[in-house]
C-alpha cells in the first residue's frame, strides 16, 4: 500500500486536497453545518466504528476489532441513518444533543494510502488519517476520544464524496456516556 | 415539604433521593444486595467450546464465565488467591489454563490450583483444593442464559423468577415458540455513564411514562421499516389491538408487556425486506401454533430485579447496569436473535439494534441524558430534602389478571413501588422468604 | 506545638487546617451554613422580562433565577419533583414553561406544577401544589441584586447585614450617589479552582496583608489609567490621603474601605479618556453632594458572610465562592456598572475589569495560585497538626470609630477572626440572635 | 467565504506559508520566546476569547458567545495587555506562572478562509485553525484547552502580523485555575 | 536556525516529504508494525527523554531539563535498547503491554529546523515536532502524552533514517504507571 | 472459605485484602505508621552547599531538604505558618531564604522565621521563635543518606535499623569497600502508578518467587553484559555459588542477599567494557581484602520498613513508595554510585539502570503492571472475603544463621509475614520496644 506510492509531487497535491476536504468537514461539524456535511456523504457511504477487544497475542487480525456486517458495533451504518441522526438533533428536542454540545474535531496525519488511476488523476482514494474530538457539554461533562480513520473518498462531479469510513477509536469499555457526534 | 421517612415508603408513594446519591447506601448495596441477589453474567453461546471463556462483571467485580474441559460452564472471581492478581485480562478467548501472571500459579478451566512453582520446597502443607480460584456458590443455564448468585442460600433461579418466566422467555425463545434458541451477536457493548443504576433498572422495568423524552426519535422514525418509507417512530407496531398490561412481582421484578386479542392477526412489520417479512410472519405463525393462548403474550421491556433488563422483541436484548459508584454506572449490552434465523434476517436486526440502542442508539441517548442529570440535580444539600414522587396509578392495580403478578391495565408505576419495596428489604438483611415475597413474609413486610 | 482545640480559637488568634481540608467539616458546611445563610442568586437586570431565567448556583446546587408572568422574581431549586431532573440546563434566556425533558412534568415560571401529562387517569389523587418546584422561603431584592437564604427563620436581610449595609451600598449606588443603578455585563465569569472556598472568603473580607504576592502586577502597571503612560499599579489610587479601614461586623461580615478627609478633592483617575475622566469628576461631585458627609466612605474590597465578596470601585464586582468540594471552589463574577454610564465609560471598565480580574485577570491570577497551594499544602496529616496563625494586629480594634463595627486602622486579620467566629456559630446551630451577633448573645458565644 | 476559493497552488502555497507561521507561533510560546512572539502582532491587534454559554436551539447565532465590544468575556484585548502580560511573566514573581508552566500548543486543520488580493499576492488572510494546548505546572497539576481560532494576518515589510484572533474554547465553566497561557 | 531558512518552494516540499514520514512512523507504531519501525532507526541513534523539573526563574536553561549524556532520564538510549524493548513486547508475555495497549500517535506542528547542505538536496535534516500519545489499555486505563520532539534525519540510500530523537514531555511527575510506547 | 481475622495472621500466613484497598486503614497507616516510622528523605550529595534544596517528600507530604548557612542540613514540611502556602514550588536549587509567596513570611534556611513585613505594627506580641518552618524532630545523616522521624520518641536510627545495617551498608558503601562515598544521580524518577503502596515494598523485601514475572526481560537480556553479545537475563550474575539467604529482621525489615563462599574468585561481569570490567575486579579485590569474612555478604534487594526499598548492586538504588490513597502511589528513586568512580563506570551504569528500573525499565513494567491489577481486583465486595496467602516456607526459618537475623536458605515469604507483624503493631499503636523488636516484648506480641 502506502509504501508503493511515489512521493512526489502529484502525491503531495493530492494530500494537500485531501486534507482540505478534512479539515473542511470537521469546521461543517463543528459549526453544526450538518446539511452541508451530508451533502459530502456518497449515497452508497459505509461509515463503520468497531468495538475494541483485548486478545491475546497473536490474535489480534481476527479478534481484536467487531467485524462490519457480522458483530455489533459501535457503528456500522449506511447514509440513511446518519441523515436520521442529523434530524433527531434538527428536531431540537433531541434532549442528549440540547443544549447542543461543544465539539473540535482535531484532524491530524493525513496520508493517502492509495489512489486510483493516479495520483494525478485521482477519481478515487484511500486517506488514512488521526482525530482527537473534544466533546464539552452542558456545564462540566467532557470527553475525549481519539484514533484512528480508514477512508474512501470518490470524486463525483460536485466535488469529493465519502464512499467509505472506518473509525478506530481507541477505547475498549467506550469512556463516554454516548456518541451523539460524528467521527 | 414532603418528608421520606423511611427511605422508601411505597404506601405514600414517596422514595428518598439519598438512595440513589448516598455513597454508604451504596455501599451497603455491594454488601446486602448485589452479593445475594441472581445476576446476570453471560450466555452460553459465548462459551461455546471448552476452555472458551467471557470475562463479565457482577457488581462491580470482574468475573470469568468459562467451560472447563468436561463442557461444566463455570462463573469465577477474576483474582488469584495468592496475592490478588486479577488472573485473565482479557475480554474472552479460549486458554486451557488461567496462569497469574505475577507468581505464575496457574489455575485450570474447572477452576483448580493445579499449578504452584516449586511447591515440593515452598508449600509442603498447602492444601491446593482450599486455594481454587473462588466460584459463584449458585449458577443456572436458563435458555442458553448463565445467571448466578454469591449467596450459598440463595433460593433456585426458577424460584427467585416467580411469575415473571413467562415473559423473560418470551425473550429468551426462539421467535417461533421453541424454547431457547437464541444466540448473542458478537459484540458486546461496555460503557460508563455518570448516572446511579437504579435509574436504569427502573425505567426498564416499565417506565412507559418517559416516552415523552423520546419524541425527537418518535418524529425522525428509526423502526425496522422505517427505511422503507413509512415513519414508524422507534419501533413497528406489533402490538395493535393488544391490552398493555405492566406487572410487578413479588420478588422486585417488572415488566412492561401485551396482551393480545385472541387469534389476533399477524402485524406486517419488517416492511423493509421481504425475506424478513416472511420470517417474522412465519414466526409468527408458528409461535401461535405452538403457544396457544400463551402466544397471545408479547414482552415491551422488563426488569430481572436488579439490574438485568431486556427489551422483548424490538430490539431484542439483555442490558445490565453494573454498579460503579453511588453516581455512575457501567452499562453492558448483549443482544440477542433466533440462532438459526436466516442472514437477512439477523442483519437487519444487527442494524436495527444499533442505531436504536446504547451510546450510539437514537433512542437512548436520550435516557442517558436524564439518567445523568437527574442523578447529579438529586446530590445536593437541599434536595435531597424532597423525595421522588412515585404514586403515578397509586393503588390502580388487580392480582393476576389478565395474567399472574400484580398487574395494572394503565401506565404505572407500580412496578417502581415493588422494585424498591425489595430493594429495601435486601438492604434490611431480610430472609429469602420475604425477598422473593413467598405471601405470608410479604405481608408482614407490608 | 501550638495545638487548636477548638477548631477555630479567635482570642488566641489560632484556627486549624482541618476546617480547609476535611470532608466532614465540609459536609456540615453545606448542612449548617450554606442551607441557612444569606446567599447572592444574581441581579435583577439579568430577568428584565417575564419569562427570562438565569440558571445560578446556591451553595453546591443548581437554582433558576426568573421573573414570572406577574413579573415577579423567584429562585427555585433546578430539579424536577418527580425523579429530580434538572429543569433547566441552559444557562439564560426566556421561557413560559419550565419543562422537564424526562416525562414532560412542566413547570410555570413561578413555580406551579401546571403540566403533568394523563393526569386524570394516572394522578388522580395528586395535590399538585404539594408538588411545585422548590422555591427558597427568603427572597429579597436589594438594589438590584437578589438573596436568598434556605431557611424560613432566617432574619430580613437588612438586619442580616447590620452595619455593613454603608459599604454594600457604595458598591451598588450609582456613582454619583443616587441608590442603585447598576447592573451585570453580560458574561458571567464560571470556572473551578483547586481550594477551599473560605480562602477566598478571607482574602477579600480585608487581607491587605497579601499585597506583596501582587507585585509582579504592581511593577508592569495595569490601573485604569496605566496606558495614559504613567505606571499606576493595580489601580489609579483614588482614596489619596484618605484613612483606610478595616471593619468587622458581628455577623461575620468584613470590609476594607476608606474614610476620606472631609472635602476632599477629586483625585483624577482614568486619565486615559477625557470622556471617562469627566463622567468620574462629574459622579463624585455629585455624590459629594449628595451624601455628604457619608460621601466620605469608599468600598474597597469586602465579604458578605458567608461567601459573596466585592471589589467596590477599581473593579467593581460581584464574586461568590461556590463550595465544590473542600479542595475545591468553582467561582462566579458578576461583574457592575451603571446602567445609564456612556458607552465609553462602560468600555474602558470593561477592559481594565478583564485585565485585572477572574483566571485571565492580571491580579487574581497569583491570588489563585495562592489559595490553590496553600490548600494542598494543608491536607497532610503533619500539617494538619499545625494550626494558621490568625493574630495579625490581634486586639488592636475599636468599636464605631469612626464609623460602625469593630474598626481597625491598621492591617488587620480582625475581620478574619470575626468570620471565622461566625463560621463556627454556624457549625454549632446556633441561633439568629447569635448569628448575625445582636450584643447579649454575642458575649456569651466569647 | 472558504467554499468560493479555488484550492489551487496558489491556495495550497499560501496555506503551507500560513501553516508554517502558526507553527513557528507555537515555538515561540512554547519556547517562552515571547519577545519575538509580540513582535508577530500587529500594533492593532484584537485578541479575542468569548465565553460560551448554553442556549436553546435556535438561539445560538445571538447568544452562544458572548460579544466583543460589549460583553464580558475571557479576553478581548489588545497588544498593550498581552505586552503587559508578557512583562508580568518576566518579572521572574508572577506566582501563577513561577514555577514557570510546560506548555504544548498542538496547531492543527489550518485553512486559509480567505485571501486578499488574491492568493498569490495575498496582503491579508483570514485563517482557521484548531488548537489543543496542554498544560503542566509544578507537579500534577494539568489543563487540556480545545477550540478553534480565526485569525487575521497581514503581510507587512517584516513579514506576516497578527491583526486579530477569535479563540473558540470549547468549555462553558472554564475547567482551569487561570489563563496565564496565550492562545 | 529556522528563522533563516528560506520559506521556498524547496523548503514546503522538504517539509511535506518529512511530515509524510513522521505520519508513516506513527502509523507503524500504532499499527504495531515494530520490524519496519525499527528499519527506520540509523545504527547510532540517540533517543532522549529527558524528566522535567521545576527550577526558579532564569535557570532553565540549565537546570530544567535532565542532562544527556549525564543524568538518569526517562529515556537516553541507542537502538539497541529499542530492539530490546521490541523484543520484549513480541514475546507476548511482557506483561505491561500484553494485552497489548490500544494507542494514538498524533503528529503535528511539523517544521524543518535546519537542511544539509539544502532543502533542494537535504542529506540530513532537523525536524521540529509536537505530538500526542493517547494509550488505553485493559478496560479503562488511560494516559495522555503531549509534548515536543526535535528530529535529527538522515537520507540513506534506502531512505530517511532517524538520527537523533530529542522528547520533550510537558510534565513533572510522570502521570503515567510506565512508558512502554515509542514516542 | 478462610477468613481472615484479625486483619494480619502472620501464624497462619494470611493477610486480609482490606489493608490493600481500604480508605479508614490507609487514613490509619498515616497517622500510627508515616507519622512515625523513619523515612528516607534524600542524599547529601544533592544539596552539597549551604542554600541548597531538595523538595522531597514524607508520606504524602512535602518537605524541604536543605542545607544552612552554617552547613547544617535540615528538614522541614514545605507549608507557611501563616496560612499554609507551599514556601517552595521548586524542585530543586538554591536560595538565602524561603519566602513565602502569599504574604512574604520569609524563612532562613534554617528554618528561622527571619521576616514578617510590618511585623513591629502588625504583631508587636509574636513570638517568631514558636513560627519557625516545622522541622522533623528526628534526623539522621547515615552514610549520606538523610532519613527522618515524625516521632520525636523514635529510637536512634541505628537502633531501628538493627541488623538490617550490614545489607544497607553494603548498598551505600564504595564497590571497594570503604564506607559510604556514594552519590546520587542527577535526575530522580518520579512517577504515579494505581496500586497500593505494600505491594511494592513487600515485593522488594525478597520477593524472589515472582521471577517467572519477569521472563520477558530474561528472554532478551538485558544486564550490564548483554550488549556483549551473551544473554545475561536482568543482570550479570555476580552470585555464582553463594548461597542465597532471605533474611526477615524484628522491626519489620527484609531482605534477599547472598552469603559467598569463602574466598570466592570475582565473577566476572561488565564484559561490556574493559574499563568497568577492571573498576569492578579491582573493587572486588579490594573490597574482599578491606571487608574480609563480611565481604561474603552481597546485597540483593530489600526493604528498610516500611516504603524504602533498595537494588543493592545491578542496578544500585533507593526507592521510597510513597502513600497516596489506597491505591495509588508515588514512586521515588534515587540512582547510587561511587562518588569517585570512572566517567565510563558511572555512564555504563546509567544506562543500565534505565532499562532496568522505573516506568521506562524494562523489568519494572511488568511488577506495576501486577502491583496495578491485583490491586484492583482486591477491591471487590467479594475479594475482600478472601485473604491472601502468605504460607510461602512457612516454619522454614533459622534464627542467625549464617548472618544475624530470621534467616532463610530458600525462597519465602517469612520477611513479609515479618513486614506485616511490624504493619500491624504501628496500627495498634505499640511502643518502641514492641515496633523495633526487642526480644522480650516481641515475644509477648506473638
Ligand atoms: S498473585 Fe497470582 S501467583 Fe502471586
Ligand atoms: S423527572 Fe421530571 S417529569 Fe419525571
Ligand atoms: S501564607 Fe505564607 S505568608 Fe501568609
Ligand atoms: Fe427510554
Ligand atoms: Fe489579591
Ligand atoms: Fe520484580
Amino acid at each position: 500500500m502506502a509504501a508503493e506510492m511515489a512521493r512526489d509531487l502529484a502525491y503531495f497535491r493530492l494530500r494537500e486536497e485531501v486534507e482540505e476536504l478534512l479539515y473542511e468537514e470537521a469546521d461543517l461539524l463543528d459549526q453544526r453545518r450538518f446539511g452541508e456535511w451530508l451533502e459530502l456523504l456518497a449515497d452508497d457511504l459505509h461509515y463503520f466504528m468497531p468495538m475494541r477487544r483485548n486478545v491475546a497475542f497473536g490474535t489480534h487480525a481476527e479478534k481484536e476489532n467487531t467485524r462490519a456486517g457480522h458483530d455489533i458495533s459501535w457503528f456500522d451504518e449506511d447514509k440513511w441513518t446518519l441523515a436520521k441522526r442529523v434530524d433527531q438533533i434538527m428536531t431540537g428536542i433531541h434532549w442528549a444533543e440540547e443544549p447542543r454540545s461543544r465539539l473540535c474535531h482535531i484532524v491530524t496525519n493525513v496520508r493517502v494510502l492509495a489512489a486510483r488511476p493516479s495520483c494525478a488523476a485521482a477519481r478515487e482514494v484511500e486517506v488514512g488519517s488521526r482525530f482527537i474530538v473534544y466533546q464539552n457539554r452542558v456545564e462540566t461533562e467532557t470527553y475525549i476520544f481519539a484514533g484512528r480513520r480508514n477512508d474512501l473518498w470518490r470524486r463525483a462531479d460536485q466535488g469529493w464524496r465519502l464512499a467509505k469510513r472506518e473509525i478506530l477509536l481507541e477505547q475498549n469499555v467506550l469512556l463516554a456516556k454516548n456518541l451523539t457526534t460524528f467521527f | 415539604m414532603i418528608s421520606s421517612d423511611p427511605l422508601v415508603d411505597t404506601e405514600r408513594g414517596i422514595v428518598s433521593r439519598e438512595i440513589f446519591v448516598n455513597d454508604g447506601i451504596f455501599a451497603e448495596e455491594l454488601e446486602t444486595l448485589f452479593a445475594r441477589a441472581w445476576l446476570f453474567v453471560g450466555h452460553e453461546s459465548q462459551v461455546a467450546n471448552p476452555g472458551d471463556y467471557f470475562v463479565s462483571r457482577m457488581g462491580a467485580e470482574s468475573v470469568i464465565l468459562c467451560r472447563d474441559k468436561q463442557r461444566q460452564v463455570h462463573v469465577f472471581l477474576n483474582t488469584c488467591r495468592h496475592r490478588g492478581m486479577k488472573v485473565c485480562r482479557y475480554d474472552e478467548g479460549n486458554t486451557p489454563l488461567f496462569t497469574c501472571p505475577y507468581h505464575n500459579w496457574s489455575y485450570a478451566t474447572d477452576g483448580r490450583l493445579v499449578g504452584v512453582p516449586q511447591h515440593k520446597e515452598l508449600y509442603p502443607d498447602l492444601d491446593r483444593s482450599q486455594w481454587s480460584l473462588i466460584e459463584v456458590p449458585r449458577m443456572v443455564n436458563y435458555k442458553g442464559t448463565i445467571w448466578a448468585s454469591w449467596d450459598p442460600k440463595a433460593p433456585d433461579f426458577l424460584a427467585y423468577l416467580g411469575d415473571v418466566k413467562d415473559h423473560l422467555d418470551q425473550v429468551l425463545d426462539h421467535r417461533d415458540g421453541r424454547p431457547g434458541g437464541s444466540e448473542v451477536f458478537g459484540g458486546i457493548h461496555k460503557w460508563i455513564i455518570p448516572a446511579n443504576w437504579k435509574f436504569a433498572a427502573e425505567n426498564f422495568l416499565g417506565d412507559t411514562y418517559h416516552n415523552p423524552s423520546h419524541r425527537s426519535v418518535d418524529l425522525i422514525g428509526i423502526g425496522p421499516s422505517a427505511n422503507a418509507g413509512q415513519n414508524t417512530g422507534r419501533r413497528d407496531n406489533e402490538y395493535q389491538g393488544g391490552q398493555h398490561v405492566w406487572v410487578s412481582f413479588p420478588a422486585g421484578h417488572g415488566v412492561h408487556s401485551v396482551w393480545k386479542q385472541p387469534n389476533a392477526p399477524y402485524v406486517e412489520s419488517f416492511r423493509d425486506n421481504k425475506e424478513v417479512e416472511e420470517y417474522f410472519r412465519h414466526c409468527y405463525e408458528e409461535r401461535t401454533r405452538r403457544l396457544g393462548e400463551k402466544s397471545r403474550l408479547l414482552p415491551f421491556t422488563g426488569t430481572i430485579f436488579p439490574n438485568t433488563s431486556y427489551h422483548g422483541r424490538q430490539p431484542r436484548a439483555l442490558c445490565v447496569w453494573h454498579p460503579v459508584s453511588p453516581t455512575q454506572t457501567e452499562i453492558w449490552r448483549f443482544f440477542l436473535v433466533d440462532a438459526d434465523a436466516p442472514a437477512a434476517v439477523k442483519d437487519l436486526l444487527r442494524h436495527y439494534y444499533m442505531r436504536y440502542s446504547g451510546p450510539a442508539g437514537m433512542t437512548e441517548q436520550d435516557d442517558m441524558e436524564n439518567w445523568n442529570y437527574a442523578t447529579a440535580a438529586s446530590r445536593g444539600t437541599i434536595a435531597r430534602r424532597y423525595p421522588y414522587n412515585y404514586q403515578q396509578s397509586l393503588g390502580r392495580v388487580r392480582e393476576g389478571e389478565p395474567i399472574p403478578g400484580r398487574v395494572s391495565t394503565q401506565v404505572t408505576e407500580e412496578s417502581a413501588r415493588g422494585f424498591y419495596r425489595s430493594w429495601q428489604r435486601y438492604l434490611d438483611g431480610a430472609d429469602w422468604d420475604a425477598l422473593i415475597g413467598r405471601a405470608p413474609v410479604r405481608q408482614a413486610a407490608e
